[in-house]
């Protein structure tokens, strides 16, 4: 069980903070949490955003694998469902900062 | 099958929160998890079954009241309610329920995460 | 039904919402079950601002009696502080100050997070 | 004198600014200054006439029913207010009317200043 | 009762809160007096991600309609897409990219300015 | 008449960066607006705050004349209560980032 990092935009920023002294950081970017800049996604931590969420803001390509890697950003951002999410928060302790 | 707890603090429409309590607690629900719902703060405004708006087919309070059909508990905070104005939540939909923290103390008690937005 | 540790984080300062009270009577609220849960009570970010000694704390004082008279502690991050210009000798008494690698310990310590 | 338009955006307790708009509000009419606000979005709850908590002597509702004591002209956005269920406005406290955005086009032309929060 | 010219400042992103759409809302409102008022529509700071080519404006596209067919400007702040790493080629049909100074220009021959 | 900015911290930082490009902007803080950090206020602005924004915050020493020199930020702030502001309303034309 690691811990999963709910995270929206208006205090994300401090969520992030946290998750980056967490080994094992499991982060998922919810609704507005898509516009925080990839440079403060922890280095370590595996990043998920809601698709959907993704899509209607115009920035499946913003945040996708080739974008990260055309502008130096440090991640990769895998995106769900709610299906999946809800998986996510079955097997892992939910820090929330949504 | 895990017992999902939610604390929703926000109201209908002006925020996203509500929208995003409903996708993750239906997925839940879904899925066969159980799903208890503390309605805190503005949060109370959401099961008002009067919401009415004729290019919106599916209101907020419908989706609360799908996750009540569902099997979802619903409790929404009694002083929150009538700060609101909304009478001990006389206008609400079948099924959401008025309480208080010592509801929400025992939700956290008996769930196995906690998720709130 | 068990005891769970819940760990309050509050993040928005005094007053411009009402969560950094609002927040408290939850985190009052939680210890109020029979199974008497655990709070500590984190302010992080542009919440560490309610922790300033001349913050007008009328109607917040009760919840943190409260929480006081349980042995909750309150604990204020430090780099926040330090991010927006506040020296330690303007916090108030009562607040733990915590620099993030011990706020994270808390986290790991706490069954269940709530933000506010 | 002056007349002065307010635009309020958001609700009760939640968020500080209706007590912002209501201080501001105030003194002008104090002052002598004409005051017409249009209710937006969850601006609504506002004037809610049943809202009742025991440690709070003032509720915001009665900071808006001073503003119309006092001559303030309020009228909230209708599809807001039956979006969120509150039956065109039935439980408003008196004084405050039910209309819509061309009411608020007519503040807009008629006052010298709008002010919104 | 004057024609005035208003205009409406939009800073916060589609669709954590529903601004976005409603700040268009009362956009058009404002012209629906009789005296014909004229709005621009200014994004700036997080609100200039509403002009990215790919965001879905199906409950948007019919206040976008009517500003468009009154002629109403619909202006993005320069800076702040730089800011956000967003290129101008990014930016839908129908937004004009513009520097803060010449928003500035706007915000002085405005009567009245709205935010959202 | 000039420009009154009317600047809370939520998106305050457009109001002050507008008021940056404005020779004769005056900027009043209202509710949170006044944790905006000083070193955002416009150099040639002057800057008001609501007293008892200030007061009930515990801000009153920070955004003094004092602090503001002992710490080499920007400006003086001066506290006005709700009838000035009406008044600075009345003469000026109003911006909002309230």
């Amino acid at each position: 069980m690691g811990n999963l990092y709910l995270i929206n935009k208006e205090y994300g920023e401090n969520g992030l903070n946290l998750a980056s002294q967490d080994k094992e950081a499991i982060v998922v970017l919810l609704h507005d949490g898509v516009y925080i800049s990839p440079k403060l996604y922890p280095s370590k931590a595996k990043i998920y955003a809601i698709k959907q969420d993704v899509e209607k803001r115009g920035l499946s390509g913003k945040l996708s694998a080739k974008y990260m890697v055309a502008f130096s950003l440090p991640k990769h951002v895998e995106y769900i469902d709610y299906y999946r999410l809800v998986d996510l928060i079955a097997e892992n302790k939910v820090i929330n900062f949504a | 099958m895990a017992k999902l707890g939610f604390m929703l603090t926000l109201g209908p429409f002006q925020f996203e929160n509500w929208e995003t309590t409903c996708n993750i607690a239906k997925a839940a629900l879904d899925k066969g998890h159980e799903v208890k719902m503390f309605l805190y703060l503005d949060g109370v405004y959401n099961p008002i079954k009067l919401q009415t708006f004729p290019d919106m087919p599916v209101m907020p309070k419908d989706r609360f009241a799908e996750l009540v059909a569902k099997g979802a508990k619903i409790i929404a905070c009694g002083i929150c309610v009538n700060a609101r104005g909304l009478e001990k939540g006389k206008d609400y939909i079948p099924g959401v329920t008025v309480g208080g923290l010592p509801d929400f103390a025992e939700i956290v008690s008996d769930v196995d995460r906690l998720i709130t937005l | 039904m068990a005891q769970k540790n819940v760990l309050v984080m509050i993040n928005r300062p005094p007053y411009g919402s009402i969560y950094y009270t609002e927040g408290l009577r939850a985190a009052v609220g939680v210890t109020s079950g029979v199974d008497e849960n655990r709070v500590t009570v984190a302010y992080l970010g542009d919440g560490v601002h309610f922790a300033l000694t001349g913050v007008d704390r009328k109607d917040t004082d009760k919840y943190l009696g409260t929480l006081k008279k349980q042995g909750a502690r309150l604990v204020v991050q430090k780099e926040s502080l330090k991010e927006r210009g506040i020296k330690e000798e303007e916090v108030g008494e009562g607040f733990e100050i915590l620099p993030i690698k011990e706020i994270f310990l808390l986290l790991q310590g706490a069954d269940f997070t709530m933000d506010f």
